[in-house]
């Protein structure tokens, strides 16, 4: 019995609009998806009945507010089956995130030490890594995966004894490929290496196991999983958040200070300074809550059947070149030669089918295609089976339309 | 309908451009546009003719004879290119003290083109107009 | 004619509520301030209607949210009077921007150089410029203003011509003394010293004027005045911004990436990294236009008095002490010797008073006072003179519980 | 009342903050307490005796006798030293494997006290119960 999203469209009321009088058909949801009404009480609930700032005062709106600040931590770790709700730490998102580790292990490198990375990240885990090695005179080195995200025997000489950090996507957001993680990580802690997973386009499909993972750090944004913008979560295993110097310095990641020394605080306040995103917070936890709601192999098989669908309708169309798995995704890229992605862009746009094109913040992979950019077309769990028919729909006749005659 | 260089006159455009009543209207007029623009040669494709900003490549010329400007555009994007037979069909011929004096957005937004004039990075529009505003 | 507040509350839902039995009388508002309706219903109509992710796809809903979002910038923008755009730079708070400023900086610096700061600065205003003095081997020195926030002619000797950075809050957050901003600026800019000034504590308060004060950079936080947590702002002048070194990198900051190389992006965008916080910068934007709507003299008055009311009732009880100057101030920190202030702080709460007990996140100016903390009111412009007087009322009430027999 | 060591007996203890209908009437109890804590002397509040991560000071000093333990506190908070009161009367003279196998934070929210152990740090009673329960 397949999944019918119908039941979660109405905690979406932005999706039922009208665009240019049609119906909004929203699939670019690999850049942001939609957020269900429980996020927004959850913020609305919070704003109009515990604000205040956490941790600091002690009244009876400050006590409300630092506990549903701490439980939502606990909701966090639960999530993603982490062991303890201290190596929950809150950023901006997975980019804040990244940065933070790149940052924080600085002081562990030393020149000619390697990095390595995949073909296929997003800019969020390239240039921070790539700005750490040329402070430090490191290496970036940069695994080639394929498209497909095959593993190939003669991978493993790229982790060497040099290697201090590996940092990968666990789906590609430009592509919607799955990379062979597990491989990568063990060869990785062979080698001694700090391990950081980019989770950003992972954790809105698939259940998140950070102990089976085996990784030092998780890195991912609450806007692209249900949750709002400005919060995401940086996870680390204890003695990896620990050697972290920290990134950002200030109030409340202290213990005490004078003028010429500061002592830091305890985990995870050491990696917090200032007042955090509390409204944010709220928000991510309930958008857990959504999703630990849900049957999450159901959506997620239908996430699957959706990008499917689309893959075998347009696959059979000579003109279009697909970049995307045939399986087990959750979006399709393609791109079609002669026409540019801006024009199919508009003309979807026109019909009211939002979709992205350009080069996904992926500029290497870009290049390792060998195209300027793609057009995306990402799902999330409320996405219908309509919807993914009426994007192929749309996207043939706007070939017919911008096809020279 | 098109003068020898197989632009469409000015009075033209504006007409086509306002009768559209939907998102659709215009893109499908921006396409027909885009067939009067006479392609750049390879050779004018530098990279110093280029507008950063744009998301699509856009490549403008200026020349001025006798006090008055002429231009010369293309991109790799159709509609873009629509889109340039739409501003440079304001701006061609005139002086470049006129074209500074012009508010190129209120009259763009008057021939429908609003939506691409946003402040979304993603489309040049904006980058267009101050280059073409500039000395 | 004086000021009322009345007509304020029911734009601030969260105030009516009951606190162990007691109306809340919310006096921690130098911690955070409540939001307005106004915010909240911009935060909901956001996600209910345009929620996209920005600058970065074209459709119909990235289209409206990049333009909410850049029309925030500009509101931001007039509401400090900044020169353009361009030059508000978008944070998770104030302790972010002055972080961002920190990092930035860096390359500029050489050992000796001197990082002058005053002795009123909140953590956020000081460890950031400590650890920067440390990576560097520049001198971090302290400018020794009084509690009343004097100006004493031999300061001038500690600006001199190895004074790169001078960095000083507008108010201080724990005692609420204004410091002498404009002779300081003056004498830092006659050293030639890039000036970051901390306006957390002024924005709820004062009308803000970058152009008038003439400093480098400015940062505050949304959360201090009436809009939503995780987002705030640096100002700076052009020169300054473009001699940054970006803190945080990765998407949005970039215009091309290779792996070898990085090309940056223009201001504002090359210090923004990664997806924003959206909702937080429209609610920012909606706070803006909430106080804008304001006679602000009016509510400044208005915060002026109720701090005056509350200093001249307490001045009187012999065995108050008083850290705030008495006029001019929108808060009241103080101490009453042998009574520890967490046990005044937890008889006001259970009393539904609502204020702070602490030391402020300002352990320097606390080890100047002489004390491990304050008891601090901090009013904002929703105060009603009940609420001063109902402070004062069970503070007295405590002081007689507390005191030894 | 009160035993020879000045402290009152556990089940009174448990009484009279169980009794407590309000965050007020409980502030007025514990303020009560306070004063049956024998005070601790400057050579005892030093620095090792000091607990981590409370905001008022908290001294505490363990010794064992006979297998079971004794407990002595202090605070330079008043309220703080209430809350010793009614912590240590849980735990005194009891062995340290009894200790461990309490669930204190139950235990001191039965007593009213659950306010107390919100997980806001500058509240130092989920620090001193881990200090209790360590070897
Ligand atoms: C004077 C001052 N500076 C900086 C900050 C830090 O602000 P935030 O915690 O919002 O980053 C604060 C707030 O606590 C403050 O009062
Ligand atoms: C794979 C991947 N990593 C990192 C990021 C950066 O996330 P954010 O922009 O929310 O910081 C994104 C989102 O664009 C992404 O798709």
């Amino acid at each position: 019995m397949a999944f019918d999203p119908s039941s979660l469209r109405p905690l979406f009321p932005i999706l039922s609009q009208q665009a240019y009088d049609h119906p909004l058909t929203y699939l670019d949801n690999a850049a942001t998806t939609q957020k269900p009404l429980s996020v927004l009480d959850a913020i609305q609930h919070y704003y109009r009945h515990d604000n205040a700032n956490v941790h600091r005062g002690a009244h009876c709106l400050s006590d409300r507010a630092t506990n549903r600040f701490e439980q939502a931590r606990n909701t966090v770790a639960h999530f993603i089956n982490a062991p303890e709700q201290s190596h929950i730490i809150w950023t901006k998102g997975a980019t804040e995130a990244i940065n933070m580790v790149a940052f924080g292990l600085e002081h562990l490198l030393e020149e000619g030490d390697e990095i390595l990375i995949t073909s296929l990240e997003h800019h969020a885990n390239l240039v921070p890594w790539q700005q750490l090695a040329f402070r430090t005179g490191a290496r970036l080195r940069v695994l080639p995966l394929t498209s497909k995200g095959d593993w190939a025997p003669e991978f493993s000489r790229y982790f060497t004894d040099r290697t201090r950090i590996f940092a990968a996507t666990q789906i590609s957001n430009a592509i919607g490929t799955t990379t062979p993680l597990k491989i990568m990580l063990e060869h990785a802690k062979q080698q001694g290496a700090f391990t950081l997973v980019d989770g950003a386009q992972a954790v809105a499909h698939y259940p998140i196991d950070v102990r089976t993972l085996d990784c030092d750090f998780y890195a991912f944004s609450g806007h692209k999983m249900y949750g709002p913008t400005g919060i995401g979560v940086l996870y680390g295993k204890n003695h990896a958040l620990e050697v972290l110097m920290p990134y950002q310095t200030g109030g409340e990641m202290v213990r005490h200070v004078s003028h010429h020394a500061t002592e830091f605080n305890v985990l995870p306040y050491r990696l917090e300074a200032g007042t955090p995103n509390i409204e944010g917070v709220i928000g991510l936890a309930a958008a857990c809550d959504f999703l630990s709601a849900q049957d999450r192999n159901a959506l997620l098989a239908w996430e699957h059947t959706l990008a499917e669908h689309v893959y075998s309708r347009l696959h059979k169309e000579g003109d279009i070149e697909i970049y995307s798995p045939e399986k087990c995704a959750t979006l399709v890229s393609l791109s079609v030669p002669n026409i540019h992605i801006l024009d199919l862009n508009a003309y979807l746009d026109s019909q009211g089918v939002a979709v992205r094109a350009g080069s996904h913040c992926a500029h290497p992979l870009m290049a390792q295609l060998g195209v300027a950019g793609t057009l995306r077309a990402s799902f999330a769990c409320y996405n219908t089976m309509e919807e993914a028919n009426r994007f192929c729909d749309v996207l043939l006749e706007a070939i017919d339309l911008l096809s020279d005659e | 309908m098109t003068d020898s260089l197989g632009q469409q006159k000015p009075v033209n455009i504006k007409a086509q451009l306002q009768a559209c009543r939907s998102k659709e209207e215009t893109f499908k007029a921006l396409v027909t546009l885009s067939k009067t623009l006479p392609r750049l040669s390879a050779e004018e494709k530098i990279e110093d003719n280029k507008i950063k900003g744009c998301e699509s490549a856009v490549w403008l010329i200026t020349t001025e004879t006798n006090g008055v400007r002429h231009f010369k555009a293309d991109s790799d994007a159709k509609l873009m290119r629509g889109v340039l037979v739409a501003i440079l069909s304001l701006v061609e011929g005139k002086t470049l003290t006129d074209i500074q004096q012009m508010d190129l957005k209120t009259e763009l937004a008057e021939l429908n083109l609003a939506s691409y004039l946003t402040s979304s990075r993603s489309n040049g529009v904006l980058a267009i107009c101050s280059q073409l505003q500039r000395t």
